[in-house]
């Protein structure tokens, strides 16, 4: 265990998926962030220096080709990341992604493999930037395209796990990397570990009300929690890690002991990942009751009073959740 | 490679070498006048008898490549354009005459050199990406036709096993990455590949054959322009068919040059065109490429004029036993002879018959080989078995047999969790 | 009142919401159908030949291209219309729609106006065509992001009204034109009339149970409705029509009454349009019963057996409507 | 127009007229040696002194534009000029001074001799496309620079009633189709607006600005292709400032040509490189594209070689009271000295001054009226009031007066269905 920041952790799970598969073969494309991480005490990862700057590669702006070229190289066999750490270009790898990476394996009747992971940034955070620069609607997209696994971690520990899952995986990931988590840290293990796709995680357990929540939305959710708790409110937290697929069976047993689910997004409210929640739950047992909050369906603003305004944040869940209570 | 490469055209002529030509080559084996004269097609877009480099930057030019290839490999040629041709002939005569066949196609008749002669300048492990027309491809490339006959009309069996069909062909054990039913991406990818390939050090290239829409595609640019940039080993060759769809849009109406080679000038790379009916020019200008990208020079735009004799798709204006799609409005009746007059088949044959390779007998008994073969092939393909409705769920992920079947009332959850 | 097909109804209601708005300042770029609709009786519309080649423009294979100048034709205050019909291209338009068409309005603060139309066609109707070319994903998309209005007719009348709306509106539009109502004729009035944005529309009324669908969804969902109606059962069945903004009265009214609602949808089952519609209920009122159909998690496979069983077809939507009624 | 636009420079050239350039009209008016030599940039791109189109197809030379310019107007620029300047570096001071202080920038100082020359050529009633870096574009187009001051920190009266900031000014009723916080698809849309213009029939051109990595780009491709082909009234201008963002990656580390401009080649249009330091220079050129586009002769591609004073986004390396950012590591003070001496403001000045429009005192005298006009704008924009939160909702839609808090507990629905 030792204390290593959010990308710290990314990169270590990079190199020991790769180390475990025994394989050196493997493709990098990058833009805005150096692939160079350090932790207090740890040694320094370097991707470039480690596998060499035909591997490791800084791509400029064009966001369209690298999300290609990413599926290229799997095909031939290498595994191939794509770090797309510009957010505001989310929709560019869409087209690869949705019509080819997801799609290939199936076409090709089994054949393609696609050992590739796109890690979209989505960001949504800071107000100022406005409707461009600060947006978080990539997870629905995305979990909506079946075919590849959509992964979202809100912790240290499973920003690590998910990706060395991702990596070692012999199927097409997106691995949505949310901005507000880059200054997070934790004491985390040094060996590696896999989180299972389609598990979600239950941060804190409770009997009155379960709160859903993914990604961003988790840190609203677990502040939410926090206040409830103070309240005497038992809360059941439930993250997702991985939207697609979904962890329906956490889900239906947490609602039906709870009886109260509240969903939490920073996604935009129409069919975000609380809706499908909702929906499994729904579908799959009766009498709970629901509460959905989320961001507004319009574009952040740039202006912070309005945009924090409009963020979902901990005083909202508090006050949904006491709603629900009294329902 | 010799230092040619970063020569000039002029200077390379002038130094009078480098443009030994399949003219020069012919002459050398005692055989003149085997090249059909050119026709052109009213004001468009011409077809080059000579392979002239566009962009500033030619390509070497020293070797005649074809020259190099034995008997055998010129033999071979012709087989793999001989097995397209009926492959694709036997599709569109059973689209035109079998109730209930349920095989479809993009006709890939006319741009048999271009795929063979492309692909024989590859090994078996270079990759190569194909497009939404691509059974030329996939053939030449040395894929199964026996199973892409069962594909075609999805069986299990198929090289897809029936997930695929006409459009989407992938044989991976012969470096076929695919067809692709989206026109454009296929030069991205097939960058990549050659970027990941290069980077395995293995001196693998990789090669995307893309039709003359490709130009107006975004993934055109970005991907020409990454690949220059980073020297990446991998080779674009057009096939210039001179149409889009089967509205018939002609290319000059979607571009605003005459050859699509020259927009290499764009990224400082060679840009050729070349007579996509000889399947020895196509060869020998995608053999320098390759050579180029092994060496590590970076990536060639490689233009094959060329024609495809039926429609854009299926058999309209096609006759059972009869080669091409006439009628179609949109052309010419007259352009399509004249192209079929420069058959890639023929000329190919007249080259092996009069350079003494075979006999006029061997020849025919060669076509009646191929033919056999192909008939073999679909027979086979019609006895295979049909996949089963359930397997639509599996193969979406390596990692898990099957997804659900969500589209009914007792999908499993349903019963586990109520 | 005359017949008319699913084409010559939009090409019908384009015209006249030009007319009714006075205007021949208009753009329209195609790619594969002519704009030239007839109809037995009626006069031709020849768009092209109306408006000229200025304005209506086949635009090759590009479709990158023509959804970014459609809103800049827009953004110059022209009525512009990108017809989409390559659905094997749907995710191309999706930056422009998403990052800009979407957000333009808001980020420049009520300035910017895009009176544009983007008609992308969805498929995912015949077997054969595999995973690319007969794929049905588009809705959950462009649903998702806010700031667009995303329609989806599934009548010959719907068709036109909801043209005219589009057209007519100073906002952005995406119209879902499924590729399985290309056949479909109805007689439909000859004068112009909107269809409102945000209503659902009640095809059959009833008390036993809800049937939600939209687009080809509701040619199952009418099938369904139609084999339960004959084994004596009182079938509700809604079709959105307009998926962002969703009708939520109508749904909560309609669930209320029946007390068990079944969504039915040729979209992909995670995030599908139905997971909104149960969380919309859902989150309304309580003690409703739910099922939801959908294509399953996969891409559409080529071979027609594996097609044709994946696709939910009437007995898919007969049978689920049963066993929600016995739980 | 003459004929001459469809000849090869190398004819123009032999003719001895068109190009007539900015050292021959200041000759004419017995000016000489005015313009600076030109810093290079090691082996990096080289800015040109001399308008040299870089395609085969030429811009019209045998006017210089610039000639026909008044006295009035060309003051005007360097006015325009002055105030993208006293804007920006306020900005950068502010930044560097005033804790809480929430604007920012990507700095356009060094540019504005780009933004001032090419929007002189348009019309008001033209349409332009800025791109991230436009305070320099919308001033020059003439949008309010008061608004322009209170939208950068989000006040309510901003041109964009503070929803956008620094990276999406818009002002439409002086033609500004906006800025993009994304990079590349304003050629796009510039290019479709471009087309609808021609169709209203008014004689209205559209131009989009973009930076050098715009040429990486998808859209960079379709548009030209497109636009080319249609012969759509459309300017593209690239003002090349040699990086890319913060990292400090050269542009020519992201395509394989030197000059952007010979990308035209692709398109068969003009491609011409411009000092983008001298704002006749620049309008001399777009001034050519933009009549070339009304008189329905199609795009042009346009690129100015430029520089950034400040870094990529912000205000790093910079001083307070100081021009310029220092210190970058990715490029050395010497290469930002050196284009800081080519600087665009002063060398118009001194046009101004020694072709006599104005005198040394006068040439101060503006330079005081504007500062006092940018300081001025910016107390006005700090004494608007902020937006109030509720109105987030609001402009999502022309039709509807706002969207549903949907972070609230109580959001109406809730309470109407519960
Ligand atoms: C992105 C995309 N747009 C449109 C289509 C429909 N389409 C299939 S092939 C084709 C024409 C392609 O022309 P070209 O590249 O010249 O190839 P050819 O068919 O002539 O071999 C079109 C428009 C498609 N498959 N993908
Ligand atoms: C599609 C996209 N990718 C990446 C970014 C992040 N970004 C903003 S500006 C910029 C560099 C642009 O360089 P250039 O076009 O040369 O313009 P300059 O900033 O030099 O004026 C980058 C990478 C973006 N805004 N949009
Ligand atoms: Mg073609
Ligand atoms: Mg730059």
């Amino acid at each position: 265990m030792s204390m290593k920041g959010w990308f710290y952790a990314q990169m270590e799970g990079i190199v020991q998926a790769l180390e475990q598969l025994g394989t050196d073969d493997f493709i990098f494309w990058y833009e805005a962030t150096t692939p160079i991480a350090t932790a207090p005490g740890l040694p320094t990862i370097d991707l470039t220096k480690k596998y060499g700057e035909d591997r490791v590669r800084y791509s400029g702006l064009d966001e369209m080709w690298y999300a290609g070229a990413t599926l290229g190289a799997a095909l031939v066999g290498s595994i191939a990341i794509d770090w797309h750490d510009m957010y505001m270009a989310n929709p560019y790898p869409f087209e690869i992604v949705s019509q080819h990476a997801a799609k290939l394996h199936h076409m090709t009747g089994g054949q393609a493999t696609i050992p590739a992971v796109w890690v979209i940034h989505i960001s949504g955070q800071g107000p100022g930037l406005a409707g461009q620069h600060s947006d978080y609607e990539a997870d629905s997209w995305y979990a909506h395209v079946p075919g590849v696994r959509t992964v979202i971690p809100s912790t240290v520990y499973d920003a690590k796990g998910l990706m060395i899952t991702a990596v070692k995986s012999k199927d097409p990931f997106v691995y949505l990397n949310g901005s507000a988590f880059r200054a997070l840290s934790d004491d985390i293990p040094d060996t590696p570990y896999e989180v299972p796709i389609g598990k979600a995680a239950v941060r804190t357990r409770g009997s009155d009300l379960t709160i859903v929540s993914s990604g961003q939305g988790m840190l609203a959710a677990m502040e939410g929690a926090q206040k409830l708790q103070g309240d005497g409110i038992s809360v059941e937290t439930i993250d997702l890690r991985c939207l697609n697929p979904m962890d329906t069976e956490t889900l239906v047993k947490s609602a039906k002991k709870t009886g109260r689910v509240l969903t939490v997004d920073q996604s935009k409210y129409t069919l975000c990942p609380g809706a499908e929640v909702i929906a499994r739950i729904a579908e799959f047992t009766d009498g709970v009751k629901f509460k959905r909050i989320a961001f507004p369906d319009a574009p952040p603003p740039g202006a912070p009073e309005m945009f924090n305004y409009m963020k979902p944040n901990g005083t909202h869940v508090y006050e949904a959740a006491k709603a629900l209570l009294r329902k | 490679m010799s230092d040619t490469i970063e020569k000039t055209v002029e200077e390379v002529k002038a130094e009078g070498k480098g443009f030994i030509s399949r003219r020069n080559f012919l002459k050398g084996l005692g055989v003149t006048g085997a090249s059909v004269a050119l026709f052109t097609t009213g004001t468009r877009l011409l077809a080059t008898p000579e392979q002239e480099p566009v962009s500033k930057i030619p390509l070497e030019r020293d070797i005649y490549w074809p020259e190099r290839l034995t008997r055998e490999q010129l033999i071979e040629m012709q087989r793999k354009m001989l097995q397209i041709r009926w492959y694709d002939r036997t599709v569109a005569d059973k689209m035109l005459t079998e109730k209930g066949f349920r095989g479809y196609m993009h006709g890939s008749p006319g741009h048999e050199a271009c795929a063979v002669g492309a692909c024989f300048a590859l090994n078996k492990d270079d990759w190569m990406a194909g497009y939404h027309r691509s059974h030329h491809h996939a053939i030449a490339k040395g894929a199964n036709i026996r199973k892409m006959a069962a594909e075609i009309i999805f069986k299990a069996s198929g090289t897809n096993n029936g997930y695929g069909g006409s459009m989407h062909i992938m044989q991976a054990d012969v470096g076929m990455l695919g067809e692709d039913g989206v026109v454009g991406p296929g030069c991205c990818y097939g960058a990549g590949a050659g970027h990941a390939l290069r980077a395995r050090g293995k001196g693998q290239v990789a090669l995307t054959f893309g039709g003359d829409a490709h130009a107006t595609t975004p993934y055109f640019h970005i991907s020409l322009n990454e690949a220059a940039t980073h020297k990446i080993p991998w080779v674009y060759v057009i096939e210039n068919n001179q149409y889009l769809d089967a509205r018939g849009q002609h290319i000059s109406e979607c571009i605003n040059v005459d050859d699509i080679a020259i927009m290499a000038t764009a990224y400082n790379i060679p840009g050729v065109v070349v007579d996509g009916m000889d399947v020895l020019d196509v060869y020998n200008a995608v053999k320098a490429a390759v050579e180029r990208a092994r060496a590590g020079r970076g990536p060639t735009l490689i233009e094959c004029k060329t024609y495809r004799y039926y429609d854009h798709f299926g058999v309209r204006g096609a006759e059972p036993g009869k080669l091409g799609s006439f009628g179609l409005g949109y052309r010419s009746d007259r352009e399509l002879l004249s192209w079929l007059a420069r058959d890639p088949i023929d000329k190919h044959r007249k080259t092996l018959v009069q350079t003494g390779m075979l006999t006029e007998r061997e020849a025919d008994a060669l076509e009646e080989e191929v033919k056999a073969e192909i008939r073999d092939a679909f027979r086979w393909a019609e006895a295979q078995p049909v996949p089963r409705a359930e397997d639509g769920l599996r193969h979406v992920f390596v990692e898990e047999e099957s997804v659900l079947p969500r589209m009914l009332a007792d999908c499993p959850p349903w019963k586990t969790y109520a």
